[in-house]
């Protein structure tokens, strides 16, 4: 036991939250328990502890019984600590004598068994009780938020973050992966469920950006490196050359025309394929910056050093510098955005339909890409053999609620797919027919959306499709794709001859999610969809401060909800950095210089280098401003003069041993419980 | 801990050292979930794993635990960079220092556990407990005072001690 | 030189007689060596398991465990050519793992024969043999009267990629295909390679089982295909002599030879037709292969 | 042609109610409401419970066509309690096991097991139909197993056409000598040597005596 024992005077909490805890853990019973428990003072059972009166309690009771150690126990810390730290400030005790035990998540709300969930509930509290004893004073540490924000992503989620910020005259680095901003919005025809077009909503959000004073628009770059924390980091940019100075093209296009390729021979990656376009090259006619790019993979200069580069003459500016090379930018920032976005379900995993093997089943996104003006038909929905279409089947839910592939719902494949419907009718006067499992359209006025392709006589066949085949049952199915689905709702198998197939592909974490999660340090769900810090009260806040995510990257989402979340994660950036500092916990590292015996083992231990070592003293020195509060160091020092704030040695033993009930025997009060 | 009695009088007792971003986020959504598991582990938040220092799980152990359990962030994905990675240095060696000891291998247990994988704290806790359980108790500190009484045998019987030098 | 254990089952020894010939002469004729499983027992198959699942998973069992006796120490691979028996031999290990009612009841039933499984046997089709163990070039080699012209529709049947999907693609699966490339011959694209046969169906409800072989049948052709090859026994009895019976009574208007695709690689290797149990074909090779066989493009 | 066994007329054992599969008023205390778990406990796992009723396993089917409830139905039906209505159906004796519908169900509910457990609670309640071809299929080639050890076509055929029409065996006459003529048809009875012990094993294996999970 600690010799300053005698002084010592604990007071405990534990909430009912409701019935969320009271309902399996006996919480009378333990406050009952914890009171027998030596030093403390007094112990409680209240409704609930973060209600202002359950706060108020905790300040009342240091005041009027002289506490100085409170325990509260309720949900998890990582909810209310701070709650609990304030009230205890507030009480006029300093904030870092105080201990949270986690009886909701880690109790109630995990074990059903109300005897087992009390006596755990009361191991907890004796072990809190007994590590806050060993706590001491700390002092509220702060650090200077940076003013200038890095949004990650150009799609419409970034896009309209980095606008907001920058209107509210943040200085902002927009960096997009791509040669323009835009995203997956740009290559939409129309938007649901307002039908307007997606270009002339977008275009003057993308010409706005490239305009704005505040904003640094880098495209055709990654981010490369983040290291700083909350307030401070530095970010390094890494930009791609794209063999065009950018300040010098003003978009002319004649190196297109002039292109020693007379016609466009590669793949056109915006239009999905489904266009030619050359080694040099617009993504798409608004492209923003409005700048050319030159592939190098295609470019004859590029693959055998022999081209007559007349590109080079077509430009009069001279902007096509075929010797670019890759340049990294360093930048300072306070926060950041990620807006990195989604990818589609790649078709070809659910071979049952037939992509890549039949021509004429398409991708929803290929298909918009069909449907618009500027697409590569010019607008004009045909099939491969340049025939329109009379009856077109929408498969939905391709990649979406299927445990083979994806198990969640992609929420957005209901409503284009009614969208794609109303265009394909109203543009080639088809046949069509959903096949849906449930038509999810949840949104504002959607339902109406849905009431209205109704009424147009479109079809909607409850069933998920099994297959798309070749294969005709009878003669009038010869020459066409069948699709073969359960019409649930009828109770029979229905075979429904069409000429072209749309699959409505899901929505998935980019490749590279995972890369870029790491390179933020943020954390992802199991789909890989990075991860918000509360699902429901901090929906655009990371575990790590100061990182904010926004869009289809957060989870699969429409362009209405991107732009909402968007803005939330750009509020919360402008509020850091109008706050101009914020509150780090104090859970540093500190070096008792007395026992060290300047054995350096912990120097290289250290990921953050905030350890070195003091060649005057022959001890190892610690920079506080670097340390991150990890303890691996603390875990290590073999003569134990490495403490961690908030977790030294001599509190996490105490914990054990409140834990192991070798501290306090515990009598009658156990046998009690019911 | 308090005994927890069940039809066999004995339960598994298990400390478990969770790291503050991956795996003890994991349990509250595992809280959140509702995903019910054996009431045997207690957890001890810690920022990282790789602030536990192999004295932590030898105290655990020497204080009545029959199992230790240390939960972190997936290689690569540590908020420290690499704690999780020291942690499973550590590991190795305590664990081969405890089957020295005579400690089942089983009673030590490290898993990377994320935020997202709440399903995998229940998992793994019940697996845990499953595995404890024909094992039975560790009971370290009833042993050490059996070894005390061992020893003061051997030290009051001589030939016993000879015999056992030659 | 590699030593496989052979578990022939029910239909190896009667209807599927061929596919058993045929299977030992292209075996022998690429150095492998092929051995009967002693004593093997029924694998408990589809009606069996419809009576008693545990019985059946046992029965499969005593065959594993009988492999791994008399391989004695080795680790044992066992050719199973009927879909049906690759499909529960494999289901019976794969459940014993995932289930332990399942391995608890199987493991003791073994015991009170005075058997026990140590999981080691290796369960393989022939396919999958041929393809990764010997090898599509080292067969090519082997080649000596390709096969030009001749138009093919592999038929896998179901229960040799499904529900595992093991050794090849659960919807398409291409091992056959690429084995009668490398043969000379021509696979066509189709869709219907592993669409059901009806099994047991064409006999218990033939209303039921047997237009779906004549769909299988008709899309060959109208594929082009000259000639459909198999790896299953049932599959190949329903495809090749109920094509009197579909035409007579459910509008089969088309005529097409039924291979086991061991008896097309015999072919191909110029082996005895005899060897390759060629004359026990409901539907006969016609006499124009022959002339195929020296080389010339003749479509079938 | 031979009308029977057409479809849907031969029953096992009558409804109480001959009007019941045609009413669409069902009360609950018809209804099994264990049923669904029970069943879903016997097929491995509680994936069946988590049907979404797409329908992919009712169009996948290359037989629903001549069932009387497509699989889907009979998922949801089993889920709700139908005991009497599923163990009655066609449904589940039609399934030939090709696992279509197994690898394509969006849930990954394993159909094709269901479809066994269902026959075997069918046969356990003695209520599958008593004619069906298909169960009588089944249960001469389990006889024929579980004294021989191994099952031999020919005499499956012959005992399964004796048993349901052996009209039909006359019909069958014609490729029966085909395939005698082939070589490819026995009655010689294949077996097992050491029918002793397997009789031991498979009396181990028996139901009464499942080791539970």
């Amino acid at each position: 036991m600690p010799d300053h024992n005698g002084s010592i005077r604990i007071g405990f909490y534990i909430c009912h939250c409701g019935h969320n805890i009271a309902a399996t853990v006996d919480v009378e019973a333990v406050a009952r328990y914890v009171s027998g428990l030596p030093n403390v003072v007094v112990s409680r059972e209240y409704k609930y502890m973060c209600s202002d009166p359950g706060q108020e309690l905790i300040a009342q009771d240091i005041h009027d019984l002289n506490l100085n150690r409170v325990v509260v126990a309720s949900c998890s810390p990582l909810l209310h600590e701070t709650t609990f730290r304030t009230a205890v400030e507030r009480g006029g005790l300093n904030p870092f004598y105080f201990q949270m035990v986690n009886v909701r998540e880690n109790v109630s709300w995990v074990h059903e068994d109300r005897r087992a969930a009390t006596l755990k509930a009361m191991d907890l509290a004796r072990a809190a009780v007994h590590r806050v004893t060993f706590h001491k004073a700390l002092e509220r540490k702060f650090v200077h938020i940076h003013p200038d924000v890095l949004v990650v992503g150009g799609g419409i989620a970034g896009i309209h973050a980095a606008l907001t910020l920058a209107n509210s005259g943040k200085k902002v680095y927009l960096v997009e992966r791509e040669p323009t901003i835009g995203g997956h919005m740009a290559q939409f025809d129309k938007t649901f469920p307002t039908l307007d077009c997606a270009a002339c909503i977008l275009t003057p959000k993308m010409s706005a950006v490239k305009a704005h004073p505040n904003i640094k628009l880098w495209t055709y770059s990654e981010v490369s490196s983040v290291e700083g924390y909350v307030g401070s980091y530095t970010v390094k940019v890494r930009r791609k050359p794209r063999y065009v100075d950018e300040e010098l093209c003003v978009g002319c296009l004649a190196c297109i025309d002039e292109c020693v390729y007379k016609e466009p021979k590669y793949a056109d990656s915006f239009n999905l394929g489904l266009s030619k376009r050359k080694p040099v090259y617009l993504p798409f006619p608004q492209a923003t910056p409005k700048i050319v790019v030159i592939d190098p993979e295609t470019c004859i200069q590029f693959k055998s050093g022999k081209c007559k580069q007349t590109c080079v003459e077509a430009c009069d500016r001279e902007a096509i510098d075929l010797k670019q090379a890759e340049t990294v930018e360093e930048i300072k920032v306070g926060t950041i955005v990620l807006a990195t976005g989604y990818k589609t379900f790649n078709a070809r995993r659910t071979p049952q339909y037939g992509y890549g093997r039949f021509p004429n089943v398409f991708t929803s996104l290929e298909v918009e890409r069909l449907i618009n003006a500027s697409g590569p038909t010019g607008g004009h929905l045909v099939t491969r053999e340049g025939r329109e279409p009379r009856t077109v089947g929408i498969i939905h839910c391709v990649g979406s609620r299927d445990r083979n592939t994806n198990r969640w719902c992609s929420r957005t494949c209901c409503m284009y797919s009614l969208k794609l419907a109303h265009l394909l009718k109203e543009h080639t006067g088809a046949e069509v027919y959903n096949f849906y499992i449930d038509i999810r359209a949840a949104g504002k006025t959607y339902e109406e959306f849905y009431d209205r392709l109704l009424e147009e006589n479109v079809h909607f066949i409850r069933g998920r499709v099994a297959e798309v085949t070749d294969v005709a049952a009878i003669p009038e199915e010869e020459g066409h794709l069948i699709i073969r689905a359960e019409d649930t709702m009828i109770g029979v198998v229905r075979r429904i001859p069409v000429d072209m197939v749309v699959l409505a592909v899901g929505m998935e974490p980019q490749a590279d999610a995972g890369d870029v999660r790491r390179l933020f340090n943020i954390s992802c769900s199991t789909e890989g969809f990075f991860l918000e810090r509360h699902p429901k009260l901090a929906p655009v806040e990371t575990f790590t401060d100061g990182i904010f995510i926004a869009g289809a990257c957060q989870g699969p989402k429409d362009i209405p909800d991107s732009v909402a979340q968007a803005g939330a994660a750009a509020a919360q950036a402008q509020m850091l950095i109008d706050k101009g500092e914020v509150e780090l916990e104090p859970n540093t590292a500190f070096i008792d210089e007395e026992h060290c015996s300047g054995c350096k083992s912990c120097i290289p231990l250290c990921p953050f280098h905030a350890l070195s070592f003091n060649e005057a003293t022959g001890k190892a020195q610690l920079n506080a401003a670097l340390c991150k509060g990890c303890g691996t160091c603390v875990a290590a020092c073999p003569s134990g003069s490495i403490q961690q704030n908030l977790f030294e040695d001599s509190m996490i033993f105490g914990e054990i041993d409140g834990l192991m009930n070798m501290v306090y025997e515990t009598g009658k009060e156990v046998a009690d419980v019911a | 801990m308090s005994p927890e009695v069940n039809s066999n009088g004995w339960e598994p007792r298990i400390i478990a050292f969770f790291c503050n971003w991956c795996t003890y986020t994991a349990a509250d959504l595992a809280g959140v979930s509702r995903l019910r598991h054996a009431p045997n582990v207690r957890i001890i938040r810690l920022m990282c794993s790789g602030r536990v220092d192999p004295q932590f799980v030898l105290d655990a152990f020497v204080q009545g635990a029959d199992g230790v359990l240390i939960g972190g962030c997936h290689p690569g994905d540590c908020h420290y960079m690499e704690g999780n990675y020291k942690a499973l240095r550590r590991f190795r060696l305590m664990r081969r220092m405890l089957e020295n000891m005579g400690i089942e291998p089983q009673r030590f247990r490290l898993e990377w556990i994320s935020a997202s994988e709440g399903e995998r704290v229940r998992t793994v806790v019940n697996e845990m407990v499953e595995t404890l359980r024909p094992l039975g108790p560790l009971a370290l500190p009833q042993q050490r005072v059996r070894w005390d009484e061992e020893l003061h045998e051997h030290v009051t019987d001589e030939k016993e001690v000879k015999s056992h030098a030659g | 030189m590699k030593r496989y254990l052979l578990y022939p089952g029910c239909s190896l020894h009667s209807t599927g007689k061929a596919y058993g010939e045929s299977i030992g002469a292209v075996f022998s004729h690429l150095g492998l060596e092929l051995s009967e499983l002693k004593d093997w027992n029924c694998c408990g198959a589809t009606s069996y398991a419809s009576i008693d699942e545990m019985e059946a998973f046992s029965l499969a069992a005593r065959n594993l465990a009988l492999a791994e006796q008399q391989k004695d120490g080795e680790r044992p691979d066992l050719v199973a050519p009927c879909n049906a028996c690759y499909l529960v031999l494999t289901k019976t290990q794969q459940y014993m793992t995932q289930y332990d009612n399942v391995r608890k009841t199987v493991d003791r039933a073994l015991t009170e024969a005075g058997l026990m499984y140590r999981r080691s046997v290796r369960v393989r089709h022939p396919l999958d043999v041929l393809v990764n163990d010997v090898g599509l070039e080292a067969l090519q080699q082997h080649v000596k009267e390709p096969l030009n012209g001749l138009r093919v529709a592999c038929y896998y049947g179901c229960q040799v990629v499904r529900p595992f999907g093991l050794i090849d693609d659960k919807f398409h699966p291409t091992l056959m295909d690429r084995i009668v490339e490398k043969l000379g011959a021509e696979p066509v694209d189709w869709s219907l390679k592993t669409f059901c046969c009806g099994g047991s169906l064409t006999g218990t409800i033939p209303d039921a089982g047997l237009p779906l072989n004549r769909s299988i049948l008709t899309e060959a052709v109208r594929r082009g295909a000259g000639v459909i090859v198999t790896c299953c026994p049932l599959c190949q009895f329903n495809l090749e002599c109920l094509q009197n019976k579909l035409r007579a009574r459910y509008g089969l208007s088309v005529e097409i030879p039924v291979l086991y695709f061991t008896q097309l690689m015999g072919l191909a290797f110029g082996l005895d037709d005899r060897a390759l149990g060629m004359q026990r074909l409901f539907v006969p090779v016609p006499r124009r292969w022959r002339v195929l066989k020296g080389g010339d493009t003749v479509h079938a | 042609m031979i009308l029977w066994p057409m479809l849907g007329f031969i029953r096992g054992k009558p409804h109480a109610d001959p009007r019941a599969r045609m009413r669409k008023l069902k009360y609950e205390k018809e209804l099994d409401l264990a049923f669904g778990e029970h069943v879903a406990a016997k097929a491995y796992g509680q994936k069946l419970l988590s049907c979404i009723q797409c329908g992919t396993c009712g169009s996948t089917c290359p037989l629903s066509d001549y069932m009387d409830y497509t699989p889907r139905k009979i998922i949801a039906m089993t889920r709700e309690g139908f005991k009497e209505d599923v163990l009655n159906s066609l449904t589940i004796w039609l399934c030939a096991s090709c696992y279509a519908c197994t690898v394509q169900c969006p849930r990954q509910i394993h159909i094709t097991d269901v479809m066994y457990t269902l026959k075997r609670e069918a046969i356990a309640a003695g209520v599958y139909p008593r004619r069906y071809p298909i169960p009588v299929f089944s249960r001469q080639f389990f006889d024929l197993v579980r004294r021989q050890g191994r099952n031999s076509e020919g005499r499956l055929l012959l005992k399964f056409y004796l048993k349901t029409n052996p009209f039909r065996l006359l019909s069958q006459a014609w490729l029966g000598l085909r395939l005698m003529w082939t070589g490819r048809f026995s009655l010689k009875q294949d077996r097992v040597h050491d029918m002793q012990k397997l009789k031991r094993l498979l009396a181990a294996a028996a139901p009464s005596k499942e080791v539970p999970s």
